[in-house]
């Protein structure tokens, strides 16, 4: 796997992840800062960090999205590439044109940080292909916009074509307005791209990697990563 | 120069904090609001003194950054 | 973004500055014996730009003039520790090369005035601290307290405090792993905010504020100057009364995302080796930081404000001096290595400028457009600040209730679902469920029990931490308050598993003026010597809030103890939840 | 009846949302704009017919939770 990490400025969680990615691949990734115009040659997969991007000023990540490298990430998944989001990695893909619709204020108009459940919906796709449908894994969470919304018209393209990967539900794997934590139409966690290739989410799965913190619920998402790539 | 951009939601998107400041006015006591929608202003300050210019400059701010032209609308006002 | 060069805003004349009358001298915090003391010092009548100058320096938030006396009896050593009071924050070592850095520190009236910014600065503020000495923040902890719930303007203190505790933290990206908060009439004109950061370093990295050398060139980074919170540290040390809803303006915003990219730059810089001194503006900005590097290093200072960043047109030389806008830096880079320094400000995208220069003269000479606006001595304005040894009284031991004498006015059952209900012991998951408690990825012990846990890098050792004071005891007596306040602390610490090793502290106190109060304050900062001394646990940073009162009612004596302690196995600490069904229950101990 | 309120930031207060748009827009190639203050509007259904009482609403609605006087002025305009 040759994994590669955008730095912007106000990105927080670039070494979670990075740490998560090289405990599951056993390879360091690459650390892009934002301001470059290309990614490190071979780079097979592009990681959008957790973070407050440019203070989250104006929008959630609004202006990275706008940011130099972005063409490249752009051009990147233009060729099927593989690009993960999380938490303010998925509020860049939704501004920046590679996924659809917008993460807003949480309903609870509060920042919310803790443990939820998260019903995995589909197992056939590169992100999740070492969880089984169905399956229920336990993530930490820590936003305070990730209320997912979007047009009728789209999200009834994301569910008639599986595009949800992930839905809060309570532990039993159940969805129910309780469990939608944020307000999310239809408990929307994780989507993907119409390509499949593309994945956007809000929790945080690289928290989640190691046995004596919290849990290693989020570690099958990076091992499926690599499996993946390593497959292809 | 002087000018202002409003930036507000259109018709039809879902303003969740629009929605929480509806609930959170009745708890306070505050009476007779019906709606809440929330927008933004960006009140900015230009250099030049062509109007014209002006105009194209703030009208690329905003198609390229300060409105997400997905759910937003804008409105360009040179005071 | 492009880096914002600095900009100097051309500005030919120079206001003519207000003529110094008492009125003037008081309205800047300072008696008239202690201006007397500055006509002594300089020998001459000051400027306004020094009158502000002095009235930073000296007043008590920065000079600790009721409280240094006192302090001075607190055990600061070990063989672990590599820092005590003194510096930015305190600096012990945890083994393996690395030190563990932190303090506390407390933003109360700021928060009383504009709850969610006056936190977040707060919070931005002694995260400073710690970056300062070239440490990477890995935990930050609060300990709040509010009035009564039902006081009017408890809902909007709680809840603007914490969404700004959490706002700064959050976005800085520092997980908040604990703290407490505590409900009580007392508080309900003056809520308590105090924030601690704790940090890592390499043993060999820590940085100080001490300038060393002639004619070297002093750089200032980070956001431009404006006219915030001009006369914040005066305030921050004032009694609050009807006046205090006009002193609103000079509330400080905080920007976290300017602090991250602060703390980004500072460490890089650092690691490249570019630095010889470093201080952060924190409370009386420039004035602070300009006249500890050269008093510390034995050196004059010299600084031309015209070049400083300043964000308004037309600040005075006073107003910059005195202004608090936060997440800004002050450094004496290595003369060979300034271009290479200044490529990683660009690269952060930070304001910077050379606004002065180091000098042998050992004076603190101010200059703008080239009129000299204050040239003081450097060391006095320090050394020779107030020292006040306040008189005070001790706290008169209270009757001696016998148990026979009380009857139950509730049964066990019915008091104990009483207790439950109470915001003391009821729980915290309202408020810590909005900090950002397990970013970086190392937190093992969250918040909601005894002590957090922080995984040290990847481990296998860890950091245990806590914030802990039990207020009314320190009403009853003052003495015993402190030492329990010392003792809670150090079992907090003990029953995760981990060795305390060192302590900080935040006493916050009402009027030092009047005895009574000065009897708590010496009691408290008794009883933790005793403790500390006991226990072999030396305080290596603190902070002193005074005047906490409202219409002269004080709050409770309320010393702050937060606490650091090591495991070499983070895996091997323990939570409060029961781990089995069967499994035994202790009582250790009387 | 429906009114707009526009709250933004007194002057001198920072305003880092503005500040990190100025760079944003530099970056993009948008020129001429020199400074950028961004402020909030929330426009506001209201019920009743009176005017007096609207505005009287409209005002609590400010003070007690739509703007932050500290730092922040207000103005309501009934449309
Ligand atoms: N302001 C706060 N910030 C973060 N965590 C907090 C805060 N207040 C309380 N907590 C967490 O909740 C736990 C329980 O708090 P508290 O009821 O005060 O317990 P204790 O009396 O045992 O200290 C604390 O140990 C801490 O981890």
């Amino acid at each position: 796997m040759k994994a590669a990490v955008i730095v912007f400025p106000g990105s927080n969680r670039e070494r979670d992840i990075a740490y998560a990615l090289e405990l599951t691949s056993g390879v360091k990734p690459a650390m892009v800062w934002h301001g470059d115009s290309a990614l490190p040659a071979g780079t097979d997969l592009v990681v959008l960090p957790g973070g407050f991007s440019y203070g989250d000023y104006l929008r959630c990540g609004a202006i990275a999205a706008r940011a130099a490298i972005m063409d490249a990430v752009r051009a990147h998944a233009a060729k099927g590439g593989l690009v993960l989001g999380v938490c303010n990695g998925f509020q860049i893909l939704c501004e920046a044109g590679l996924l659809p619709g917008v993460l807003m204020r949480n309903s609870s108009l509060k920042f919310i940080a803790r443990n939820v459940h998260l019903r995995v919906e589909r197992s056939n796709t590169p992100f999740t292909r070492r969880y089984n449908a169905g399956a229920v894994i336990e993530v930490p969470v820590a936003h305070g916009e990730g209320n997912y919304i979007a047009d009728d018209e789209t999200l009834k393209r994301l569910e008639a074509e599986g595009r949800v990967l992930f839905r809060y539900s309570d532990a039993a794997g159940t969805v129910s307005q309780s469990s939608n934590i944020n307000g999310a139409m239809n408990a929307i966690a994780g989507i993907v791209s119409d390509n499949g290739r593309v994945l956007g989410m809000m929790p945080h799965p690289e928290n989640h990697v190691d046995p004596s913190i919290g849990s290693t619920d989020g570690r099958a998402l990076f091992e499926s990563l690599a499996e993946a790539l390593e497959t292809a | 120069m002087k000018a202002r951009v409003t930036v507000t939601l259109k018709t039809g998107v879902l303003d969740p904090q629009g929605k929480a400041i509806e609930g959170a006015l009745k708890s306070l006591g505050v009476d007779g609001i019906d709606s809440v929608r929330q927008g933004k202003v960006f009140d900015l300050e230009l250099g030049g003194a062509d109007k014209a210019a002006a105009e194209a400059a703030i009208k690329a701010a905003c198609d390229k950054l300060l409105a997400n032209t997905v759910v937003e609308n804008y409105r360009i006002e040179i005071l | 973004m492009n880096p914002n060069e600095p900009k100097i805003i051309p500005e030919p004349k120079n206001l003519p500055e207000p003529k110094i009358t008492p009125e003037l001298v008081a309205s800047h915090g300072l008696k008239p014996e202690e201006y007397q003391r500055i006509l002594t010092l300089i020998g001459r009548e000051p400027t306004f730009t020094e009158l502000g100058i002095f009235s930073a320096m000296w007043n008590e938030h920065c000079s600790y003039k009721s409280s240094r006396l006192h302090l001075k009896t607190l055990p600061t050593k070990a063989p672990w520790v590599i820092q005590g009071p003194g510096e930015n924050a305190g600096v012990i070592d945890i083994g393996d090369g690395l030190a563990a850095v932190f303090k506390m520190e407390s933003h109360n009236h700021p928060s009383y005035i504009e709850p969610y910014q006056g936190a977040g600065t707060g919070v931005g503020g002694i995260l400073r601290d710690v970056f300062t000495m070239g440490a990477r923040p890995i935990a930050a902890l609060n300990a709040l307290r509010f009035g009564d719930p039902d006081h009017p303007k408890t809902r909007h203190l709680v809840s603007g405090v914490v969404a700004g505790v959490g706002g700064y933290g959050n976005s800085f990206g520092v997980p908040t792993v604990g703290g407490l908060v505590g409900f009580h009439t007392r508080y309900d004109g003056n809520c308590l905010v105090n924030a601690m950061a704790v940090g890592l370093a390499r043993t060999d990295g820590i940085f100080y504020a001490k300038a060393t050398g002639v004619g070297m060139p002093i750089v200032y980074l980070g956001s431009k100057t404006g006219r915030d919170g001009i006369h914040g540290a005066t305030m921050a040390s004032a009694e609050f009364g009807e006046g205090a809803e006009e002193k609103r303006p000079t509330v400080q915003v905080g920007d976290p995302f300017a602090e991250k990219l602060l703390l980004e730059a500072c460490l890089e810089i650092m690691a490249s080796d570019c630095v010889n001194a470093i201080q952060d503006m924190g409370a009386a900005g420039l004035t602070c930081s300009a006249v500890e590097m050269g008093a510390k290093g034995d050196l004059g200072v010299e600084l031309h404000l015209e070049n400083v960043p300043t964000r308004e047109a037309g600040m005075t030389a006073y107003e910059m001096m005195l202004s608090e806008s936060q997440e800004r830096m002050l450094m004496v880079l290595k003369p060979e290595k300034e271009e290479e320094a200044k490529a990683i400000f660009r690269k952060w995208g930070l304001d910077f400028a050379v606004i002065g220069h180091t000098t042998d003269t050992l004076r603190f000479v101010v200059k703008h457009h080239g009129e000299v606006k204050a040239d003081l001595p450097i060391k006095e304005l320090g050394d020779e600040a107030p020292l006040y040894d306040r008189p005070h009284v001790p706290t008169a031991p209270l009757a001696v209730i016998e148990p026979e004498s009380i009857t139950p006015p509730l049964s066990n059952g019915a008091a104990l679902v009483k207790l439950l209900g109470m915001p003391d012991l009821a729980s915290k998951r309202w408020v810590y469920e909005q900090y950002d408690s397990i970013i970086l990825g190392n937190t093992v012990q969250r918040p909601g029990g005894d002590a957090a846990v922080v995984r040290v890098e990847h481990g296998p050792k860890g950091l245990a931490m806590t914030a802990d004071v039990t207020p009314r005891y320190c009403e009853a007596d003052p003495f015993e308050g402190g030492k329990q306040a010392v003792a809670e602390a150090y079992r907090n610490i003990s029953a995760v598993g981990a060795t305390p090793l060192a302590v900080t502290d935040n006493l916050n106190f009402g009027n030092p003026e009047r005895p009574e109060i000065m009897g708590q304050l010496v009691g408290c900062i008794r009883g933790i010597g005793e403790a500390c001394r006991a226990l072999d646990f030396p305080v290596v940073s603190g902070n002193v809030s005074l005047y906490n009162e409202t219409f002269g009612r004080a709050i409770l004596p309320t010393p702050t103890i937060g606490a650091v302690g090591v495991i070499d196995d983070f895996s091997r600490s323990v939570g409060i939840a029961p781990q089995a069904e069967g499994d035994e229950v202790f009582v250790l101990g009387n």
